[in-house]
């Protein structure tokens, strides 16, 4: 089931400097699902197509997201207070899915980060692999609670010093397992890391690379993909993704992103 | 509270409110229908179908514009066959059989006329209501905008449907035209029963940090709100100047959108990209016409068809 | 910082940047240089005037709309002696003489070939550094946007008022057509200088409680944001269909919009309706080009005319 | 001079069912004299257009508005809050004139109350005449400290029993001088009112009324005008109205309103 709501904002949060975690509360937190996603509108009447969000986590009737300002649509929503409103609809698209071969490699890279929290919370055999572009790294604590983390930070030597030290106190708390300069791959090679499944969310070379890797080291591989959206629930396909067959739907190579995806196994999609 | 007349009639077919989907903005309603009831609508207009499946253009197909979006979809669609099986049968199944159902509206395109009459001549015996005939893509190399951008063209690839189509033909214009009414016209006069408007306004958008078209293909169709005083324009020059039903549609986001196109000249209204705003939206047209024509005391919608000249 | 070059040429005639006043929005800046310095822009263009003064169209004259408005001002203007007196004779006051200055470019208007002709031929020994020829605006009922949809009637102007003309002519090209770079390509053969495009596009809105027109001359030209993609869609039709300068126009708000026109083909843009949201609009469009040169480390700002194809 | 500025929101209260009370702070309080006004521009990127409101008051660098909900720009400004900015342009136009043969008759209909204000702060000798639709008699009290005030009425039976109690006692008070059920051309008439000039700002038809009164009663007219406006400063001739002889300024017979008015003298304009 779909909802179309104005959801009450209960708390808005800024976990980095252009990152924020936004709770907010209505029906369709009781039927998400690890990897689903919500359309959120912004309230200016100029700007009419939705803002596409991965679920972050949910707690009873409340749903949290976390997303980066990427324009002025998200700008805007981190303007948003506790007790104003926001239009969304959801839950949509497909999700993770439950039944896989375990453990699980859960990758998430910059802002395809967030929905690996909600997907780590749903299982108990997780290895998760954190790609972050520079040292604010968003997210890691609650993550940690979920299972073993290695990170990968692109730019390190923003931390300078003092953030070196704080990679040295992480290492020694036990938040994370291990450390690398670099991206996801970097981090799971340098590891050794192997897996029965893995669940990748992230910028599209980090999902063609996770791809690859899987294939090569027989891995199955989920990734969760994006693209332009409309109207979010697979009626106008604005969304779509190449599908390696014939897709049952669309009577063509084309996937809907919305529908079928945002979750799709690697080997069926082109990325 | 009085019986107010909602109900409205095109080329024989009666819809029982005004208000229809935009084709392409509602899929076929099978996606709409586990958010709203379908059954409130006029008539449900499917998404343009043509022979064999088309792949549609890459990606990304849409932009944002200010109170408006551009769309190069490039008509991707399963084929008319696979669209006669799943979505004509969706449709069939989910429509209460009443009095006054909602109707069943397809959209037909194609590449060529022998394309357009064929698929016409598949949905003869299908439970298609009325056809509405797509000579205004502006998101596809061949076909569709060529024929309704000249005269000549559009009377013969009417005349050609129309000769081949069991059900009434609504011809879909263009707005990239200089003169519309004349093309309402040259519809009129090769049998169309009716013409829709408008298709979208071709347009473009470029990613300045990138340097590239935001869209796949280049250009794209401009829909939305901000068209909608491009359309009224047309639906009122259409209307003048043609016996015919006119459909109205640009950017209509409430019942006074709809109430203002249909003052303007038009018998019934379709939404469109409004719907990927607010999936009730169709819904809420419906009740906020009625609204208005208790306000002002309406006894019939179609009164105020035309009523202003 | 280095030294970035903004300066661009028009049919001869330098403007020190891209920036220039969309006719019409700007009167002939008296009333701004209150506000801002118009020194600060490649160019000064007028409001458009004919022989005699027009009284123009009844009350009200504009509407807004999603991202927009439509005016029918209807080419109200005191005449060209009075213009030519008071007017230039203001511009010629206020512009400082650099080695650059702020062009001014006089936008002409008429019922008859004559009339252009006869306007053109009286701004022959003024300050005037270029004209630009309105044949397309759509809220007169004679001449004006009749000249600009119409092939043969285009060319024919253009050609008599390139005979009569002492400065280099820009033809003001109307959206309201099928083919707007065969519009452009007509005018090019036809001697023009330079083409500038878009005028507005013609609209409609209708009060649906009073049951009237908003505008008192029914119709009106839609500008704004609303219309952008529009307008740099067919600024880039016409940039690859000729050789002559392209003057953008339609929505620009901003000097990341400046660019798009710009990426999409326009030597020099004009700012119009946005004048009115923010009266130093124009100023600001130039201070954000430098910057995104700066961003982009863009040394000539020529560099990025056309440069999305 | 006039100014454009993001102006900050002083106090925004309401004072009828649909009519707010705004002061903002600002340059353009200095200069501004009454009869003048201020393009308003709403936050709402759709909505371009200014929304001309009159300046109802200043107070050094603080400066008010009093005006009615009549479309969305408005009820959008009615939103605004205390710490807000809004963004204005003004002052605009040319505002009643100083020098005019007093006692001065003050005509106010509906919104075109709050220029009075100020208008009749700036004289000491104001006969002042308001005409309201219901009994909501916003800025009354106000208005009573700078002259004598007549009220007129449309709609007085819908103040009720407890309504005309209200009336009766503001005439005890000696708020009010007489009270008539009807417009404002009806309280002149029913107290004879006779003055050496007067300033009217209501609708058109109470200024049409106005305007004859005063030709056929000896008194000079100044009436102040409304019209759709782009540019508020006299540069696109949307906002004209017609006028008796050829304008100087446009060469034909129309004047600005947001220039050469919105006060003009009755007899030169054609209402
Ligand atoms: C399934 C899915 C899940 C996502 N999950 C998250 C998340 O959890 N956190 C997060 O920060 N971001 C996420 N994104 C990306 C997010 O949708 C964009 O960053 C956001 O839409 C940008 O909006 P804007 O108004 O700030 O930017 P603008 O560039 O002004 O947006 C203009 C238009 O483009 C669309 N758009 C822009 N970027 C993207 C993009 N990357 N993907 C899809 N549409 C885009 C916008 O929705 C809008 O319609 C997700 C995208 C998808 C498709
Ligand atoms: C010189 C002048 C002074 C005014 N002073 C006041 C005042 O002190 N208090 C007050 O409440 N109102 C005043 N008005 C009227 C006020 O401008 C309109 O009520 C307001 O613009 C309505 O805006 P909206 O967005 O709520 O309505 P909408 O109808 O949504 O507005 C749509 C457009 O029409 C314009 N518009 C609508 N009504 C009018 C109108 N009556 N006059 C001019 N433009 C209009 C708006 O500015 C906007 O551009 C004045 C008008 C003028 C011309
Ligand atoms: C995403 C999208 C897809 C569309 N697909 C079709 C189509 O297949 N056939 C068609 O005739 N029109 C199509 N249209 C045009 C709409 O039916 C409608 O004419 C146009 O969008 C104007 O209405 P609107 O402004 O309410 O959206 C499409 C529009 C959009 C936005
Ligand atoms: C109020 C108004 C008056 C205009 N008057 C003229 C005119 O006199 N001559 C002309 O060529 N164009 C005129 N135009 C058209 C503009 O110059 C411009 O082409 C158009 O508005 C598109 O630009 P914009 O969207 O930036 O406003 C006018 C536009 C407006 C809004
Ligand atoms: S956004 Fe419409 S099909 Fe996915
Ligand atoms: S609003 Fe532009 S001249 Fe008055």
């Amino acid at each position: 089931m779909k909802y179309s709501e104005s959801a009450r904002i209960i708390k808005q949060e800024r976990l980095a400097s252009d990152v924020f975690s936004l709770w907010i509360e209505g029906r369709i937190a009781e039927e998400a699902r690890p990897g689903q996603f919500i359309a959120v509108y912004t309230k200016d009447p100029s700007r009419l197509l939705p803002r596409p969000i991965s679920i972050c986590e949910t707690e009873g009737r409340r749903l949290r997201i976390v997303y980066r300002i990427a324009g002025e649509g998200t700008r805007q929503l981190s303007g948003l207070r506790e007790g104003d409103t926001v239009e969304v609809t959801g839950p949509l698209g497909n999700g993770f899915p439950a039944e896989v071969k375990g453990p699980v490699l859960l990758i998430g890279g910059g802002i395809g980060i967030p929905p690996m929290l909600f997907t780590a919370k749903s299982r108990n055999d997780n290895i998760i692999v954190l790609g972050y572009r520079d040292p604010e790294l968003f997210l890691l604590r609650e993550l940690s609670e979920y299972g073993r983390v290695h990170i990968a930070v692109e730019r390190p030597q923003e931390c300078g010093r003092e953030g070196s030290e704080y990679i040295e106190g992480l290492l020694k708390e036990g938040i994370i397992e291990s450390f690398t300069k670099g991206n996801v791959l970097d981090a799971i090679r340098e590891n050794g890391l192997s897996a029965g499944s893995a669940f990748a969310c992230g910028p599209a070379p980090m999902l063609r690379a996770v791809k690859e890797y899987c294939g090569v080291n027989g891995i199955e591989a989920w990734v969760s993909l994006e693209e332009r959206m409309a109207c979010g629930i697979g009626a106008c396909l604005a969304c779509v993704c190449g599908s390696r067959d014939i897709d049952p739907h669309s009577g063509v190579r084309n996937k809907r992103i919305c529908a079928e995806g945002p979750v799709f196994k690697a080997e069926e999609v082109i990325i | 509270m009085k019986e107010r007349k909602l109900s409205v009639d095109i080329a024989g077919v009666t819809l029982k409110n005004p208000v229809m989907t935009a084709s392409g903005t509602f899929g076929s309603g099978m996606e709409y229908s586990e958010l709203m009831d379908i059954n409130k609508l006029g008539a449900v207009v499917t998404k343009g179908v043509s022979l064999l499946p088309w792949e549609g253009n890459g990606t990304p197909r849409v932009a944002e514009t200010s109170s408006g979006m551009l769309n190069a979809i490039g008509l991707q669609n399963p084929g008319i066959d696979t669209f006669i099986e799943r979505d004509l049968e969706f449709l069939y199944k989910t429509i209460d059989k009443t009095d006054i159902p909602t109707r069943i509206i397809v959209n037909v395109c194609g590449k060529t006329e022998e394309e357009y009459v064929e698929v016409v001549r598949r949905l003869a015996d299908t439970d298609a209501d009325l056809l509405e005939i797509n000579v205004s893509c502006p998101n596809v190399k061949e076909g569709a905008i060529a024929f309704g951008q000249d005269p000549g063209a559009l009377s013969r690839i009417t005349e050609k449907i129309k000769r081949a189509a069991r059900q009434p033909i609504i011809m879909k214009l263009s707005p990239n035209v200089t003169n519309i009414a004349l093309m309402a016209r040259v519809c009129e006069e090769a049998g169309a029963d009716a013409v829709s408007l408008i298709n979208t306004i071709t347009g473009m958008k470029i990613d300045i940090e990138k340097r590239r078209f935001v869209l796949s293909n280049k250009t794209g169709g401009l829909s939305g709100p901000a068209i909608k005083p491009v359309a009224v324009r047309m639906v009122y020059e259409c209307a003048g100047a043609v016996r015919i039903p006119v459909i109205g549609m640009g950017g209509i986001a409430s019942g006074e959108d709809a109430i203002e196109f249909m003052m303007a000249g038009a018998r019934a209204v379709a939404v469109g990209m409004m719907n990927f705003r607010d999936h009730l939206i169709t819904e809420k047209t419906v009740v906020s016409m009625i609204q208005y024509m208790e306000r002002h005391d309406i006894r019939d919608i179609n009164e105020i068809t035309g009523c202003v000249r």
